[in-house]
């Protein structure tokens, strides 16, 4: 089997992908976005709740997706939960640096990371899409 | 027969190395067709021997770069075998010819209530155009069904036309499909005395095209799809219809006399390319016409046909594989999907082995919903596809099975 | 200072015979500038080793293919000095951009009796465009008088803005004249809070563009008159003014979610560019660009400006020629008449001696009547021009009155 | 002085060029057209009296363009003044295929007529517009 396959399709993103965690809606949420691909008609609706602290306290999404997508925002959720929004922003923009190939000054993710399973997209210019959809719903979400 | 060896060997991208350094298996011709080298050569040789604005100079290259671009005109008459070349007018694409022909056939024809017939199946440069003009003019746009089998249904076809239906506008080659469309819907058309548009983007580089004997009125296609550069489309109208249009576009090259008090158009085709034209790329697509006559249209269809017959026989076998729309009457183009594996997987896994596909929508959402999917996966024929790149295709379809579903 | 023996080596067309066995001296720019080596190549290589269509796939070939494209975009953007890539959209032609915001501007803020301001002196592109907004929407178009330099008559266009002013649109650089719009133009559009839009066909290849310093809204060019390919042009528009606008033309691409009910679209710049873009075009005039960033846009600049009045210098110490417009402020661009010869003679003239010259009306019907001229004869230079070109244009010139009014 | 100039703009040319015959409006005409070339802005106009024997008993033109759109006006005018309609017609087919490279089955011209001046257009593709306007007029001034 093929490296550059193999590297963009990591067993942990099977797995997130076949069965991704946290997919529903939460229930209650004040915060909600959909996010849309729109070169494939993948879309996904991601519902998250803050608490007066500023935590996210729970997070979930359901959707159409790819592996990628699909697997992206199951991390997605798993990594957020529980962090507070300037945290949770920080790992949106280390998030982006590494799946568009610039994964040098990271602040905050590091190799430890489930996250860092999705590095493999950066050999796949075209599937960064696929790997930010959720996060961009994320963001877009909490400008809301 | 054709000797696709030879004919390999006219397209230098087919003889590169790609990613992971495999030799590229190019399936992807419906989203756009490489190109052969005389056109490339060619595109070469007119910037470098004779390249000057059109029509407006009176100076040698001026004349040489005009009479270039007007014998394309005449190579594509004779390609759809229009009546006359004053019937072609260049445009930049397709998606350009039809958002000519809604401009104008609405701003002269279409009032509020009245109706434009689609099918579910068109690609969206076929419905967008539409719905813009909805916008302006209060009228309204239609969608026929589609049967299982991929063809337009003709019973409801037939129940959606009225005294209120303006215009037919469907796609003469289905780009998800592979169908083509059933001459009886285009017979119900003309029966009726209602004009209509077939989009030939996927037909004119597939099948013969006689605008005649199809019985159409309006007929659009782009170069990029029938092996001649981007930038350039065709659109194709009967004489006496378009001569009745207003112009789309205003600029040079298309008005007999101005004053600061107003305009008069000049004639056809002209009226209709306001602006310095694609003037190489039509010319470009000139050559790749001539390219395709010398071969054949007729043997580049049968070869494509047995290909893709080959392909469906193969793919059939496959238990894992999901093919959209019946086997019959499909040409060059077939839509599967993989059993649980997203378009998308499919199309990254075989673009490492080399093996160009394509993935998505295709442009055309409101068939993916009707279908209730989201999106598929395609391949495509050109003339230079092989059976040994089917065969390599469908290793790489059990391949892709094996690891996602493992 | 520009090596422009070096320069000439870079351009094929320049080192061949034309008409007669003669070296090619091509004065004819401002109609359409002669391609580099560079260019020709670039698209050879394009579709050669990389081609394949833009945006909508996975595949290898296809994400090179919309890196090329959207690399050019980035190009452009820097050479204008826009602020954002999302503000370049591609287009065919100038022409076709002019077309674009004419459409869409209208459509959104254009109501029955506001006024559109141009001037006499306008190419028909920026003129046609108008009057079909005007048919539609019931606007009026005034044109703002040029006084005897072929300047805009900066009183006269003042007079002319008012409450009702919603655009301003007027060359940048005149295609007859040669003559650059005056800065206190702009700023007068600028401090009445009124929209302009620059035409920058004939600026864009012979000064150093920066639309924030110019302080105009939207700005226009061809590529082909930029060394560049033909088939693509360029519309450039403020974010938060673009932004708002509506669609021009609808198609694959542009759009975000389709059903038949309706459909919503991208976000810039996809939104104006639907179907298949001139995308090889595009990368063409990337590639064209960066040949004259390596010259140096203010060396080409230059270059030319000395040229003209080197050109000017000699013409005027002919008494047979008439200049048309004063000598300050011309670039690159002459418009003349022999006395008692037509334009035509003194570019078939010319011709055979192996300079291309344009004759005619240039797209300026307006200003040929304001002007009582049938028709001009018109020099323009690029940057291969040399001044021992402009003494053989000279010496042509006289043989030409010799031979006509002997 | 180079020779496809020469062939171009012989002597009968440059003469008719320069003083066209036949300039101004007829009084009384029953036939009229203008004629317009869209490359340049050259224009005329064109009149001319049928009497009911259909011979052209007058024609006549005025107009602005340059010398080969003026000549062949002017010799136009000359040739066809005093023919019949029927006649007229074959000189129009024959002239418009001298001006475009095709002389070699003429009807009715041949090397002894002054229009024959007018063949070295076939070498100037793009002047053949200007050759050509006022024949486009009469013709059209026929069917109206
Ligand atoms: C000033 C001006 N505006 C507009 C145009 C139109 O450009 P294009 O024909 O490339 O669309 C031209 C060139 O012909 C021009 O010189
Ligand atoms: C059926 C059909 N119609 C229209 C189009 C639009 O063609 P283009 O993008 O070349 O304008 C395409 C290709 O994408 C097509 O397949």
């Amino acid at each position: 089997m093929n490296d550059l396959i193999k590297e963009l399709y990591q067993e942990i993103i099977l797995d997130h992908g076949q069965s991704p965690r946290n997919f529903g809606e939460c229930d209650p949420h004040n915060k909600s976005a959909d996010g849309h691909n729109p070169l494939c008609g993948d879309n996904l609706k991601l519902t998250f709740y803050i608490n007066n602290e500023d935590v996210i306290e729970d997070i979930k999404f359901t959707g159409e997706g790819c592996a990628i997508s699909l697997a992206s925002a199951s991390l997605m959720t798993e990594k957020l939960k529980g962090k507070k929004i300037d945290i949770a922003e920080e790992i949106f923009s280390d998030f982006t640096n590494l799946v568009s190939g610039s994964s040098e000054d990271l602040k905050v993710l590091n190799e430890e990371d489930s996250l860092y399973a999705l590095k493999g997209v950066g050999g796949f210019p075209m599937r960064v899409k696929c790997a930010t959809m959720a996060w961009h719903a994320f963001k877009s979400a909490l400008k809301s | 027969m054709l000797d696709i060896k030879k004919i390999r060997g006219d397209f230098p991208i087919l003889n590169k190395k790609i990613l992971n350094n495999k030799d590229l298996i190019y399936l992807d011709t419906a989203a756009s067709a490489q190109k052969p080298k005389v056109v490339i050569d060619e595109i070469n040789s007119f910037y470098s021997n004779n390249y000057a604005n059109v029509s407006r100079g009176v100076h040698t290259l001026s004349v040489e770069s005009t009479f270039k671009y007007e014998d394309a005109r005449k190579k594509v008459q004779k390609f759809i075998n229009a009546d006359s070349e004053r019937e072609i007018i260049f445009t930049k694409s397709a998606t350009e010819s039809i958002n000519l022909i809604a401009n104008s056939f609405a701003s002269k024809y279409i009032n509020e209530g009245d109706e434009i017939i689609l099918t579910v199946m068109e690609h969206h440069s076929n419905i967008i155009p539409w719905f813009l003009i909805r916008d302006k003019y209060k009228c309204k746009i239609l969608f026929a069904n589609i049967d299982s089998t991929g063809n337009i249904d003709q019973k409801h076809f037939e129940s959606l036309i009225s005294e209120k239906t303006k215009l037919v506008s469907i796609t003469h080659l289905s780009n998800v499909f592979g169908t083509i469309v059933n001459q009886e819907i285009i017979n119900m058309c003309n029966n009726a005395g209602i004009p209509i548009l077939l989009d030939g983007c996927q037909s004119a580089s597939h099948i013969p095209i006689d605008v005649k004997t199809l019985g159409c009125d309006y007929f659009v296609f782009s170069g990029h799809k029938l092996y001649a550069p981007t930038g350039v489309g065709v659109f194709y109208g009967k004489e006496n219809l378009i001569e009745e249009l207003p112009p789309y576009q205003g600029g040079g090259g298309m008005i007999a006399d101005v004053s600061i008090d107003g305009a008069t158009f000049t004639d056809l085709p002209a009226k209709f390319e306001a602006g310095t034209p694609p003037l190489v790329e039509a010319y470009g697509l000139g050559v790749a016409i001539d390219y395709v006559n010398e071969l054949g249209m007729s043997e580049i269809s049968e070869h494509e046909f047995r290909l893709t017959n080959y392909a469906l026989d193969k793919m059939q076998d496959l238990d894992f594989v999901d093919i959209h729309g019946a086997n019959e009457n499909k040409h060059s183009i077939i839509s599967f999907n993989i059993k649980n594996v997203h378009s998308h997987e499919v199309s990254s896994f075989l673009d490492v082995e080399g093996i160009a596909i394509r993935a998505g929508h295709h442009c055309c959402q409101p068939l993916m919903k009707h279908l209730s999917l989201n999106s598929t996966a395609r391949l495509s024929f050109g003339m230079y596809n092989t059976e040994d790149e089917v065969d390599i295709f469908i290793n790489a379809l059990k391949k892709c099975r094996d690891f996602f579903t493992k």
